[in-house]
Order: C-alpha cells, then sequence, then structure tokens
C-alpha cells in the first residue's frame, strides 16, 4: 500500500470517529468537538492531496483560510450554544424537538 | 472572480461595517443605509441590464455570463424587499436591530461572492460566510424556535462542508486546479474522468446537502419555521438557493451533464430532484402550520430545479435558471405574507386562522398570485418555468419524469388551494377578528413581487432572449 | 515514515479519546490535542506555515474557546449525564469501520492516486495567497466581519432594556 | 337573398322577433305568424312553380358543403309544410287551449323553418342539423303545451324516443357519407347504392329507423297518443299529423327511391312494419274513449299505409305512399281541428260525455264527416284514391297478406270513426252541452279549407298526382292514367263492402252496448283474447318506452351510479386517502429528533459516496 493511500484511510477512520460523535452524542459541546474533528480530517485530506502532487504552498494557502473559517464557525456555534442554554437552560440537542409535523 | 462585479459585494461590506457606528444613537438610520445601498445597487443592476440598446441587442452585451448579473439582481431585489419590509416590521426594542441589518447586508455580500466566483474554494468560503450570517439572523428574535431552527441548520448542513473540503481536496489532486474553467475544460477533454468526477460527486452533494434536498432536507423546514419571520423569506428566497441551488446548477453545466461523461451522477441528481418534489409536494398537503407548508413547498420548488439541473440539456438549465429566479419572487411574496399574517393575526396556526381575506385583502390576494404561480398556472411566470423544464423532460425522452413532475405540480396547486383555504377563505375565527391589514410598507414588497410574477410571465419572450442567452453562454 | 503514520495513528486516537471522554473538559483538551498532532503531521509534510496556524489558532484558541462555554453550561453537564453506551460502543464502531474500509478504501485511494496531475509548486505562502488565493483573502475579511456581527448579533447589548 | 331562404329564414327571425314581444300585446303575435307564414307560403309556392334551383356554401372550410336545393319532391313537401303552418296559425288565432300564445308561435315557427330546411337541403349533414333542431322544438313545443307534470313528461319522453332514433339517422348518416364518399344527396342519387354490402344494409336500416320513428310508425309512436291529452289540440294538428308525417315519408322516400337500390329483402321487411303498424294501431285507436286520443291512433296507423306503399318498390304504390302523405296530413289535422274546436266549445274531449252536437255546430260536423269519410276510404274523397294505389301496389308485389292486412286496418278505421262520429256529433245530447255554439270564424276557416281539399283531391284527383306525385318521381315510368281517375273495378267493390261490413259491425255494437255509441266498440275490447291483449296495452306492456324505463333505466342507472361513486371515490376519497397517509408518514417522520435526521443525512450521505464511488 502506498504512503497516500494510508494517510487516507486513517483520516477516513477519523472523519468517521467525527461523524460518530455528531450522530451518538446529545451535548452541543460535543457536537462541536465532532464537527472540529472532521475538520481535521479534511484539512488532513488537502495536505496530504497538496503533498501527493508537489502543490504544497498552495494546499497551505488554503488551509490557512479553512483555519480563519474553522474559527469563525465554532465561535458562532458556541454563541449558539451558549444562547441556547441561556433560553432553554440545557445543552442537550436531542431535546430540541419543539418543530415537528 | 469576475470584477466587474465586485463592486455589488464590497459596497454592502462596507455598509455592513458602518452601520453599527452610525446608528448607534439613531437606530432608524441603520434601516436607511441599508435599504439605500441595497436600493442603489438594484438601481445601477437595471442600467446594467434594462438599457434600451441592451435590449434591442437581445442582451448580448451583459458583462460575464450573465447568469451572475441575474442572480445578483435576484440576490439585491429579494433583500431589497426583506430589508425594506423589516424596517417596519421590527419591534421598536430589539436590541440587536443594527446586527440585523448588518448582517444581512454581509449575507448579500457573501451572495455576490458566490454567484461571482469562479473557483471552487472560494465558492466554498463564501458559502461558509453565507451560512453563519444565516444561522445569528434566524435567532434574530431570541426565540426558542429560532435557536431550535438555527441548532439544526448549523448542524445538519455541517456534513456538507466536511463533503465539499475533501471533494476540494480530491479535485485538487486530480485536476490539479480548482477554477471553474479547468474542469470545463477537462470535461471536454476525453481524459479517463473518474476520479474528477468523484470529487465532483464529493461537491455535489454538499451543495445538494446546502440546499436541502430530499433526503437531506430535515433542516430545512425547522429552520424555515424557526426563523424570524422576515428572516424565513430571505432564507428561503435567496440564501439556500444560492448557497445549495445555485451551485447545483453551477456544476451541472460545468460537468456537461448533457454530453454524458457524468451520467451516474446525472441520473442520481434527478432522482433525488424527483424524490425531493414529492415529498415536499406530499409532506406540504398535511401542514397545520403556515410557515411550515411554505418550507415544504420551498423543499418541493427546489427538486424542480434540481431535476432539471440533472438533465443538464440546454432547456432543462434554461428552465432551472429561470425556476430559481421564480422561485425568489414567489416563495419571498409567500414568506412575507405568512410574517404579515403573523404579525396581525399573532399566529401562524393555520388551524386558527380563517376569513382573513375580509380584513387583509391584500395580503389575501398577493397570496393568490404567488401560489398560482407556484403552481404553474399560465400566464404567471411560473408556469413558463415549469413548461420549459417539463418540455426539456419529454424532449431527453424522459416522459416518466414529466409526467410525474406535471403531476406534482397538481398537488402543489392543491395543498396551496387548501392553505389559502384555511387562512384567507372561510369563516372567521377569533384570532381573525381583530387582525387589520398591515400597513402599506409592508404590503409595498409584496405587491412589488406580485407585478414582478406578473410581469415575468406575460413578458416572457423578452425573458425568455435573457435566459436563453445566459444558457448559451454557460453552455458554451 | 513510520513516525508519520504514527501521528496520523495518534490523531485518531486522541479522537477516539475525545468523544469517549467523560467529562467535557477532557473531550476539549483532547481536541487540542488532536490538533496539536495534526499540526505535527502538517510539520511532518513540510508545510510549516499551516502548522504553525494549527497550533496556534485551533490548539491555542479554539480550546480556550471551547473550555470557557464548558465553564459555562458545567452545572448542566452534572445534572444531566448523558448516555455512555453511545460512547463505549465507539471504538467497536470504529474496529469494524476500520476493518470493512480496509478491504474497500486503500484500493479506491491508489486509484485516486495514479490519475493524480503533477503541479509546478513552488513559490512562497505569501505569493500563492496574494496571488493565487486573493479572492479567498476578500472572503476571510468577509468572514472575520460576519463573526463580528453574529456575535454582536447573538449576545446584544442590552442597556436600554436593563 | 337567394328565394329559396325565405321560407326558412324568415319563420326564424319572426319567432325570434316574438321573443321580444311583450306579454301583453293583443293578437299582434298571431297576426305576425300568420302573416310570416302567409308569406313563406307564397314563396314556396313560388319556388315549386320555378325550376329546380341550388344554393351551395362552403362551410367548415371546404369539407363540407352546405347545400339547399329545391328538386320536386323537396318543394312539394316544402308547399305541404307552409301550407299547414298557415292552416294552424290560423286556427289558433282565437285558440285558448294552446298555451302560452307568444311560445306556442315561436314554436311554430320555429318548427316552421326548421322543417322547412330539411325538406330542402341537399346535404346529408345540414338536413341533420334541421332535424335535430326539430327535436329541440318538439320538446318545447310540447312542454310548454301545458303546465302539467304530464307535458313535461311527454315531452321527455317525445324527446328521449326522437333522440335515441336520431343519433341512429346520425350513425346511419355517417355510413352513408363514408361509403359514398360524399354528403351530397343529389350526387349520391346519382350513383345509388346498393345493399349487397354489409355496411350499406346497416347504414340502410339506420336511416330507415330515423325516417320511420319520425313519421311514427310502430314501435316509435308511443309518445304520440300520450301527447294527444298532454298537450295541445294545435300541436296535434300541426306535428304528428302534417309536419312529422311529411318529413318522415318524405326522407323514407328519399332514402328508399334516391339514396339505396332495395332489394327483396328490404321490401319485406318495409311491407311487414308498415302492415303491423297499421294493425296495432287501429285495434288501439277502435277502443280509445278520447277524441284527440283516438285520432292520435289513427295518425300513427295511417303511417302503415305510406311505409306499405313505399314499401312495395313499384311506381304505383310508391306513387300511392306519397299520395296519401299529402292526404293524411290534410285529413288528419282536418280531424284534430275539430277537436280542438269540441274541445274549445263544450270543455270535454271525452267521447262519453259529448253526444249531439250536429246541431249546434253545423259547420265543424260538416268538416268532420268529410274527413273521416276521407280517413276511411269512402268512395269519392281523397283518401280512397290513395288507398286504392297502396292497395294495387300491394296486390302487384304478390303478397296478398298485406292487402288483407291493410283491408282489415280500412275496416276497423271506418268503425271507429263511426263510433266517433256517433258518439260526439250525433246521438242523445247531454244537459251540460245545451248551450253549445258553433266555433268561431277564424277556427273553421282553416277546417273548411282542409276539407275542401280534401273534396278537391277526392273528385279531381288527377290534379295532385299530376301536380305534385309524378314530377316528384319522375324518372320511375308512372302510367299516368291508372294514378288519376275513377276505376270502378274490384277494389272499388272491395271498399264498398268494407264499408257495409263497418256499418254491420257498429250496429252490433251498439245493440250490445245497449245503445251508447261510446260502448260501441266494447264486443270487440272486451273479446276474449283480445281483453287480456289490451288490458296489458293499458298497461304499457308494449310500450318499449315504458318498458326501457321501468326495467332497464333503473338498472343502468343504478350500474351508473355504482360507477359514478367508484369514480368519486377515485378522484375524490381515494387521493384523500392517499395524501392523508402520505402526509399522516411524513408528519410522524419529522418528529424534530435531531439524532433521526442526523442519521438519515450520513446513511444517505454514505449510499449517495458508494454510488458515485462506483461501488467496486
Amino acid at each position: 500500500m502506498s504512503n497516500f493511500a494510508m494517510e487516507w484511510y486513517l483520516i477516513a477512520i477519523i472523519v468517521f470517529t467525527g461523524f460518530y460523535c455528531m450522530l451518538a452524542s446529545r451535548s452541543i459541546v460535543r457536537q462541536l468537538i465532532g464537527l472540529e474533528i472532521v475538520s481535521k480530517g479534511a484539512m488532513l485530506a488537502v495536505i496530504s492531496a497538496g503533498a501527493l502532487t508537489g502543490n504544497l504552498v498552495f494546499a497551505q494557502a488554503l488551509v490557512l483560510t479553512m483555519i480563519v473559517i474553522e474559527v469563525v464557525v465554532v465561535a458562532a456555534g458556541l454563541a449558539l450554544l451558549v444562547k441556547n442554554f441561556r433560553v432553554h437552560g440545557s445543552a442537550d440537542i436531542w431535546k430540541l424537538d419543539g418543530l415537528k409535523g | 472572480m469576475d470584477k466587474g462585479l465586485l463592486a455589488y459585494l464590497l459596497i454592502p461590506l462596507l455598509s455592513a461595517v458602518i452601520i453599527p457606528f452610525a446608528a448607534r444613537n439613531r437606530p432608524k438610520l441603520a434601516d436607511i443605509l441599508a435599504n439605500v445601498t441595497l436600493l442603489a445597487g438594484l438601481a445601477n443592476l437595471a442600467w446594467l441590464a434594462l438599457r434600451p440598446s441592451i435590449i434591442r441587442g437581445e442582451f448580448a452585451d451583459i458583462p460575464g455570463d450573465g447568469f451572475s448579473l441575474l442572480l445578483v439582481a435576484a440576490v439585491y431585489l429579494v433583500a431589497l424587499c426583506v430589508t425594506f419590509f423589516s424596517a417596519w416590521f421590527i419591534e421598536e426594542g430589539l436590541p440587536n436591530r443594527s446586527a440585523y441589518y448588518s448582517l444581512i447586508l454581509v449575507s448579500v455580500s457573501a451572495m455576490c461572492g458566490v454567484v461571482t466566483t469562479t473557483d471552487f474554494f472560494t465558492l466554498y468560503v463564501f458559502i461558509e460566510v453565507l451560512a453563519v450570517t444565516s444561522f445569528a439572523l434566524i435567532t434574530t428574535d431570541e426565540s426558542g424556535a429560532g435557536l431550535e431552527g438555527a441548532l439544526k441548520y448549523f448542524f445538519l448542513t455541517f456534513p456538507a462542508s466536511a463533503l465539499i473540503i475533501i471533494g476540494i481536496a480530491v479535485m485538487l489532486m486530480s485536476l490539479g486546479s480548482l477554477s471553474f474553467e479547468s474542469l470545463r475544460f477537462f470535461m471536454a477533454s476525453d481524459l479517463p474522468a473518474g476520479p474528477v468526477t468523484f470529487g465532483a460527486a464529493l461537491m455535489l452533494l454538499g451543495f445538494i446537502i446546502k440546499a436541502g434536498v430530499v433526503p437531506f432536507h430535515t433542516w430545512a423546514p425547522d429552520a424555515y419555521q424557526g426563523a424570524y419571520a422576515p428572516v424565513s423569506a430571505h432564507l428561503a428566497g435567496i440564501v439556500t438557493k444560492v448557497s445549495g441551488v445555485y451551485a447545483i446548477i453551477k456544476m451541472a453545466t460545468l460537468l456537461r451533464f448533457f454530453d454524458g461523461r457524468a451520467q451516474a451522477l446525472s441520473e442520481m441528481l434527478m432522482f433525488l430532484g424527483l424524490l425531493s418534489i414529492a415529498v415536499g409536494a406530499l409532506a406540504a398537503l398535511k401542514q397545520t402550520n403556515l410557515k411550515r407548508m411554505l418550507a415544504f413547498s420551498s423543499i418541493s420548488q427546489v427538486g424542480y430545479i434540481v431535476l432539471a439541473a440533472g438533465l443538464g440539456t440546454p432547456l432543462a438549465i434554461m428552465g432551472a435558471i429561470f425556476h430559481l429566479i421564480n422561485h425568489a419572487t414567489f416563495k419571498t411574496v409567500l414568506f412575507l405574507n405568512s410574517a404579515s399574517v403573523e404579525k396581525s393575526a399573532g399566529t401562524t396556526d393555520m388551524d386558527k386562522l380563517g376569513g382573513l381575506e375580509h380584513t387583509m385583502p391584500w395580503t389575501s390576494w398577493t397570496s393568490i398570485v404567488a401560489l398560482l404561480s407556484t403552481a404553474g398556472v399560465p400566464p404567471l411566470s411560473g408556469f413558463w418555468s415549469k413548461l420549459i423544464i417539463i418540455l426539456a423532460l419529454w424532449e431527453a425522452g424522459l416522459k416518466g419524469y414529466a409526467v410525474l413532475a406535471l403531476l406534482f405540480s397538481i398537488v402543489t396547486l392543491a395543498y396551496f388551494m387548501m392553505m389559502q383555504k384555511k387562512v384567507f377563505f372561510g369563516k372567521k375565527t377569533p384570532a381573525a377578528e381583530s387582525s387589520p391589514e398591515v400597513c402599506a410598507p409592508l404590503l409595498a414588497p409584496v405587491v412589488l413581487m406580485s407585478g414582478l410574477i406578473v410581469a415575468l410571465g406575460l413578458l416572457f419572450p423578452y425573458f425568455y432572449v435573457y435566459v436563453k442567452m445566459v444558457a448559451e453562454r454557460i453552455l458554451l | 515514515m513510520t513516525t508519520h503514520n504514527l501521528l496520523f495513528v495518534l490523531a485518531a486516537v486522541f479522537a477516539l479519546w475525545a468523544v469517549m471522554a467523560k467529562k467535557l473538559l477532557t473531550s476539549a483538551i483532547m481536541l487540542a490535542l488532536v490538533s496539536v498532532a495534526v499540526s505535527l503531521i502538517f510539520f511532518d509534510f513540510s508545510a510549516p506555515w499551516a502548522g504553525v496556524f494549527e497550533l496556534s489558532v485551533c490548539a491555542g484558541l479554539i480550546t480556550v474557546l471551547f473550555i470557557g462555554a464548558v465553564s459555562l453550561i458545567r452545572a448542566d453537564e452534572d445534572k444531566r449525564p448523558e448516555n455512555r453506551a453511545f460512547a463505549y460502543a465507539l471504538p467497536l464502531a470504529a474496529a469494524v469501520f476500520a476493518i470493512a474500509a480496509w478491504f474497500y478504501l486503500p484500493p479506491f485511494f491508489e486509484e485516486l492516486a495514479a490519475g493524480r496531475q503533477m503541479a509546478a509548486g513552488g513559490g512562497t505562502i505569501g505569493t500563492a495567497l496574494w496571488g493565487l488565493r486573493r479572492p479567498d483573502l476578500l472572503g476571510q475579511v468577509l468572514m472575520l466581519a460576519a463573526g463580528v456581527f453574529v456575535i454582536k448579533s447573538v449576545f446584544p447589548r442590552r442597556t436600554e432594556n436593563k | 337573398m337567394n328565394l329559396i331562404f325565405i321560407p326558412i329564414v324568415l319563420p326564424i327571425i319572426a319567432a325570434l322577433a316574438l321573443l321580444l314581444m311583450c306579454e301583453k300585446t293583443k293578437y299582434l303575435k298571431e297576426l305576425l305568424a300568420i302573416g310570416t307564414s302567409a308569406v313563406a307560403l307564397l314563396a314556396a309556392a313560388n319556388i315549386f312553380l320555378l325550376p329546380v334551383q341550388a344554393v351551395s356554401y362552403a362551410w367548415l372550410g371546404t369539407g363540407i358543403t352546405f347545400t339547399l336545393r329545391a328538386d320536386n319532391l323537396s318543394a312539394f313537401l316544402l308547399l305541404a309544410v307552409s301550407l299547414f303552418s298557415l292552416a294552424i296559425s290560423v286556427y289558433s288565432f282565437s285558440n285558448p287551449n294552446k298555451g302560452p300564445a307568444k311560445w306556442f308561435f315561436f314554436n311554430l315557427l320555429m318548427t316552421q323553418g326548421f322543417a322547412a330546411g330539411a325538406a330542402l337541403a341537399d346535404n346529408l349533414l345540414a338536413m341533420l342539423f334541421f332535424w335535430e333542431g326539430l327535436l329541440v322544438f318538439l320538446y318545447t313545443f310540447i312542454a310548454l303545451s301545458q303546465t302539467t307534470y304530464a307535458a313535461k313528461r311527454t315531452a321527455m319522453k317525445a324527446f328521449l324516443i326522437n333522440g335515441v332514433t336520431d343519433l341512429c339517422l346520425l350513425a346511419g348518416i355517417t355510413i352513408t357519407a363514408y361509403i359514398a364518399g360524399t354528403m351530397s344527396m343529389s350526387e349520391i342519387a346519382q350513383n345509388k347504392l346498393t345493399l349487397d354490402y354489409g355496411w350499406s344494409m346497416f347504414a340502410y336500416v339506420l336511416l330507415l329507423i330515423g325516417a320511420v320513428s319520425k313519421a311514427g310508425a310502430f314501435p316509435f309512436h308511443t309518445w304520440i297518443p300520450d301527447a294527444a291529452t298532454d298537450s295541445s289540440a294545435a300541436f296535434m294538428a300541426y306535428v304528428p299529423a302534417a309536419i312529422d308525417k311529411l318529413l318522415g315519408i318524405y326522407f323514407l322516400a328519399r332514402a328508399s327511391i334516391y339514396l339505396f337500390t332495395l332489394n327483396g329483402t328490404m321490401q319485406l321487411v318495409l311491407m311487414t312494419l308498415g302492415a303491423v303498424t297499421i294493425l296495432v294501431a287501429v285495434m288501439m285507436a277502435f277502443v280509445q274513449k278520447d277524441y284527440k286520443r283516438l285520432l292520435s291512433y289513427h295518425a300513427v296507423s295511417q303511417t302503415g299505409y305510406m311505409i306499405l306503399g313505399i314499401g312495395t318498390l313499384n311506381p304505383i304504390g310508391i306513387a300511392g305512399g306519397l299520395f296519401h302523405m299529402i292526404n293524411h296530413a290534410t285529413y288528419k289535422s282536418c280531424l284534430f281541428m275539430t277537436a280542438g274546436s269540441v274541445e274549445r266549445q263544450t270543455g270535454s274531449s271525452d267521447l262519453s260525455k259529448l253526444g249531439g252536437l250536429w246541431s249546434a255546430m253545423p259547420v265543424t260536423v260538416l268538416c268532420f264527416v268529410i274527413a273521416a269519410a276521407a280517413i276511411s276510404g269512402i268512395a269519392p274523397l281523397n283518401g280512397f284514391f290513395s288507398k286504392e294505389l297502396v292497395y294495387k301496389g300491394t296486390l302487384d308485389t304478390g303478397y296478398t297478406i298485406f292487402f288483407l292486412a291493410a283491408e282489415l286496418g280500412s275496416f276497423l278505421t271506418l268503425a271507429s270513426f263511426l263510433k266517433l262520429g256517433h258518439a260526439v256529433f250525433f246521438g242523445e245530447r247531454p244537459e251540460n252541452l245545451k248551450e253549445t255554439k258553433e266555433a268561431p270564424f277564424s277556427m273553421l276557416l282553416p277546417m273548411l279549407t282542409l276539407a275542401g281539399i280534401c273534396v278537391a283531391f277526392g273528385f279531381g284527383a288527377r290534379l295532385p298526382t299530376n301536380w305534385f306525385i309524378s314530377p316528384a318521381l319522375a324518372g320511375m315510368n308512372i302510367p299516368h292514367p291508372l294514378l288519376s281517375g275513377f276505376h270502378p273495378d274490384k277494389l272499388y267493390f272491395v271498399s264498398v263492402i268494407v264499408i257495409l261490413a263497418a256499418v254491420a259491425n257498429h250496429m252490433i255494437g251498439l245493440a250490445i252496448g245497449g245503445g251508447k255509441p261510446s260502448k260501441s266498440s266494447d264486443h270487440i275490447h272486451y273479446a276474449p283474447v283480445l281483453k287480456e291483449t289490451y288490458a296489458m296495452a293499458e298497461r304499457r306492456v308494449f310500450d318499449l318506452y315504458e318498458v326501457l324505463m321501468d326495467r332497464a333505466v333503473p338498472a343502468v342507472s343504478l350500474a351508473l351510479f355504482k360507477a359514478d361513486r367508484f369514480f368519486d371515490w377515485a378522484i375524490d376519497a381515494a387521493p384523500s386517502r392517499l395524501s392523508g397517509f402520505f402526509g399522516g408518514t411524513s408528519r410522524r417522520f419529522h418528529n424534530g429528533s435531531y439524532p433521526l435526521y442526523m442519521a438519515l443525512t450520513l446513511a444517505c450521505a454514505a449510499v449517495y459516496i458508494l454510488l458515485a464511488g462506483g461501488l467496486k
């Protein structure tokens, strides 16, 4: 097996772990942690792809932008979390089932 | 990035940054600044595209591919309607008033970025900006439902971002570039397409999730229903359309679905489109909440666009573009009307409403125009776009798809008629007794949009020329 | 080479730990460790800029944000503990996935790698960002503005209300 | 404007003008109708005297030409239609029993216009148009003549019977036009169709059904007696007695002589139909106790002679059939007019309540006697000559049995008129009729005119045959001397025997009925086998329409109701059930649960990626 395939195989496991977290945990904090893990996997994929094709500089440029985005997204998520905690008194996303039908 | 349209991105951003400072002591200034910015942009656009010489020349002198310009116009139009409506809708004491307008303007700039960019990664960046602003906009009124909608929107569409990034990684590796043009040239060449289409498929899946296509639609009803009333019009009318549906159409043209090198992808997309049409329409039949019903209807209408994009022939792309614009007009009207009803009667529960046509005639009649257009009744604009889509399906030999699309168009009419009956016709309920017509400024955007629906339907030949030009340019 | 793969495995293990940890604070710290591992991978790839940013922003700033949020909602966590069964099932699920993927994914990735397009590469990160990715910078600006307004909108000043 | 349009367009315009008139205008409507009819009659006479002419317009593009063509037969018919229209218009001038004057004259003029159109049309489709128009006005004529429910019911009965047979006619015309390749009757006549081909046989039978049902032959006659009791005498005198006979027999002659070349089988069919119509109707007529109803059965019965005459397929028989057609219209109209007069003056048409009116109404009696003698075929009157021609034609075919049947019909006709005349005008006058006066002049004038025509066509039988019948049948080599003039041959003596037998029968009936003329038919009415048959006929067992309405229609309507329920279910209940099911499922699914949504999203994404990756 080539190095690249091994890397992406492990990335797939990391991404799987992140999605499992988002699927199985009730706490919004853990949801965000799962989200972070998936993002890390995605970043690794970009860098790995850049390294494979000798395009590492370009890939780094992308990853820098992605990190900025990630920070803002996580900040927004945490803001929503805190606000939800203030309004609903809990950080349990499974309890949010007021909108249905 | 199309430099000619860059100003449409930068000026709202500038305005958004100015608003908090300018409106620190005068909250009304925020309304005025936002509206003036958008109005100026719209006037500029009208000058660009609707000069008599341009119309006479069959729009050949439009800068860029025309599609961007059209969508920028739609973005500005819907955003202007929403901000104008909001200016009279927002309660006086709302603490985040200036942030609200700033966010709308930032989302406008992000949408302009989305529709003018020529690079997948930049597209992703702007879509993320748009998503982040939407989360905050949904929770503007700090209600529990708004938070719930925002959180579900946040987490259920996150897989889309991850998938787009992984798709970009694959694309970077197997295509060597992320620009639209390189993908277009690659698809036109004879090189083996496997890895590139896989990368494109991952990105496409991301856009499908962002567009709220069944079975990835679950966030959409909750977000639309929970959102602050004018925001749901903004969201359903243009935001999710630009962040998801626009990108799907773009991908369909770049992957050249019409020449069959990405056949499997095209078929999957069409299947999802039809599924979306069916599930959205059937789910809308039994809704009791007006906004939720409109949300399901929106899912169903997105299905038509996705179906046409998946087909990918020039005629189908024309239909998809036209339906995208039409969807922006009629969904805006319907959601803004639901906001008016909410403001006037205090609820959007259809079981509690009834007989509003007597007290709110304008709202009732504009709703009728919009819903008839949605259901595809001639001569309103929705009829033409659905007609083009169904014709394209028929011509491509997909008669089953065409018949089903037509059938669910009838179901659309059915659930909208039920909606109209429950909310506006029939006997007055206690909630309707004490609900006067909303004030004229709240009606102005709705009436403008209804007029646009009728005008687009009646002036269809002109519009057809434009859309034809767009389809020719983007399918080159 | 072995170090390289080991770092990947390390990141995966930290990720599993972050998900399985009982306390949210542990999770947040484990997430920071994942970030550290990832930045080490970046360095190993000889992508120093990405590594530096990852280390400073993700392992630093985001962890701080997380820990702040966790401390805000700690009361809730103690009141309503989560169902741990899902967490304990994770290693099993990950193992099942890993074994199943072992037969399917690597050949597929080999195929992807076979179809790669080599790029010219070269240049510095600065020229790449400014020369090739200028619209992204605009996007970043927009993103930061959006972040500011989001925070401003979600946590408005309520001077007149109170 | 061509002269040929006047008989068609003028009455229709006048009828529409009538609708605009105020209900209260006195005599204006009547005078307008009379004037219109008179002008139409003049135009018809003019057309008749001029050589054959035609106008034609392309209709519906070039596919169909709308042609009116006044050949000898059509012109003759047009003249008759116009004449009777004028007579009835005059007769109705002061008749109060005709229903609302506005609607009566509207219907009359419309019927006249459409009948003239049907007579003149050369194109089969144009003829069908006028023919169907008549159907509409037949309904309104009956339905508006009285305000009773029975009038509506009878109108519906007439409408349905004629509507169904008109559909047969439509089908027949379609097939004929398809076979012939043209819609023009004059073009088909150039190259007549034969019946040796299955479809053409079928087409002819369909045309036959349409024609004889218009003429009111068995078994399509059942609405006529009902109309006699539920409608006015003027309507009876106009439509069933005159217009329908004229048009039906006209088209029968058209189809049988001009359009098709018939064979022996069809000859037998026609003659059987004629004989059965004669006998069945006259048997029913004989036992009737109502003036108008009795006459109406005779109107059916006499149709049998015409069909029999045309069915013989030899020139004499056909000439006799057509001659009988015009004669019948004359005396039957006259008889219905006398019925109307008696009804107007006494207020009743029940035989048992009338009697001895001869001294009170001498002119009416005179007309009645002449017309009754004519219908019974008594020697010097017109009915004798036409019947004689029919008999002669029948004998020439060699089927003596039809001759005997016709003579039996003649016998019963005379017997029933003896009964009728005796019961109404002779014998003892009831107490309440002592004050009865003669009818007004406007009613007597048309009666006298028609009675005069009866006499004139009798003594001068040469005139009608030479003027009307021979030109209409030009090209058939009719032996002129045979047609006109009085022949004291064996047929004459047979008729004398029939007269004597009928008188004897009347005496026997009077003796058995205890001297009451209205009961003079009871000895046949209550004869062993006939009694049950009559009883069944009274219960309308033989009335195809009533049987269908009683038996078939409820069953069919039940079946249709079930089918309708099914369709209702299929387009109403089923979709709502279905939408309820889907909507309910969707509502149960969209339960707001985040893990469910997330699981769906991730699972579907996984499936999508596997499909997109190609599932190696």
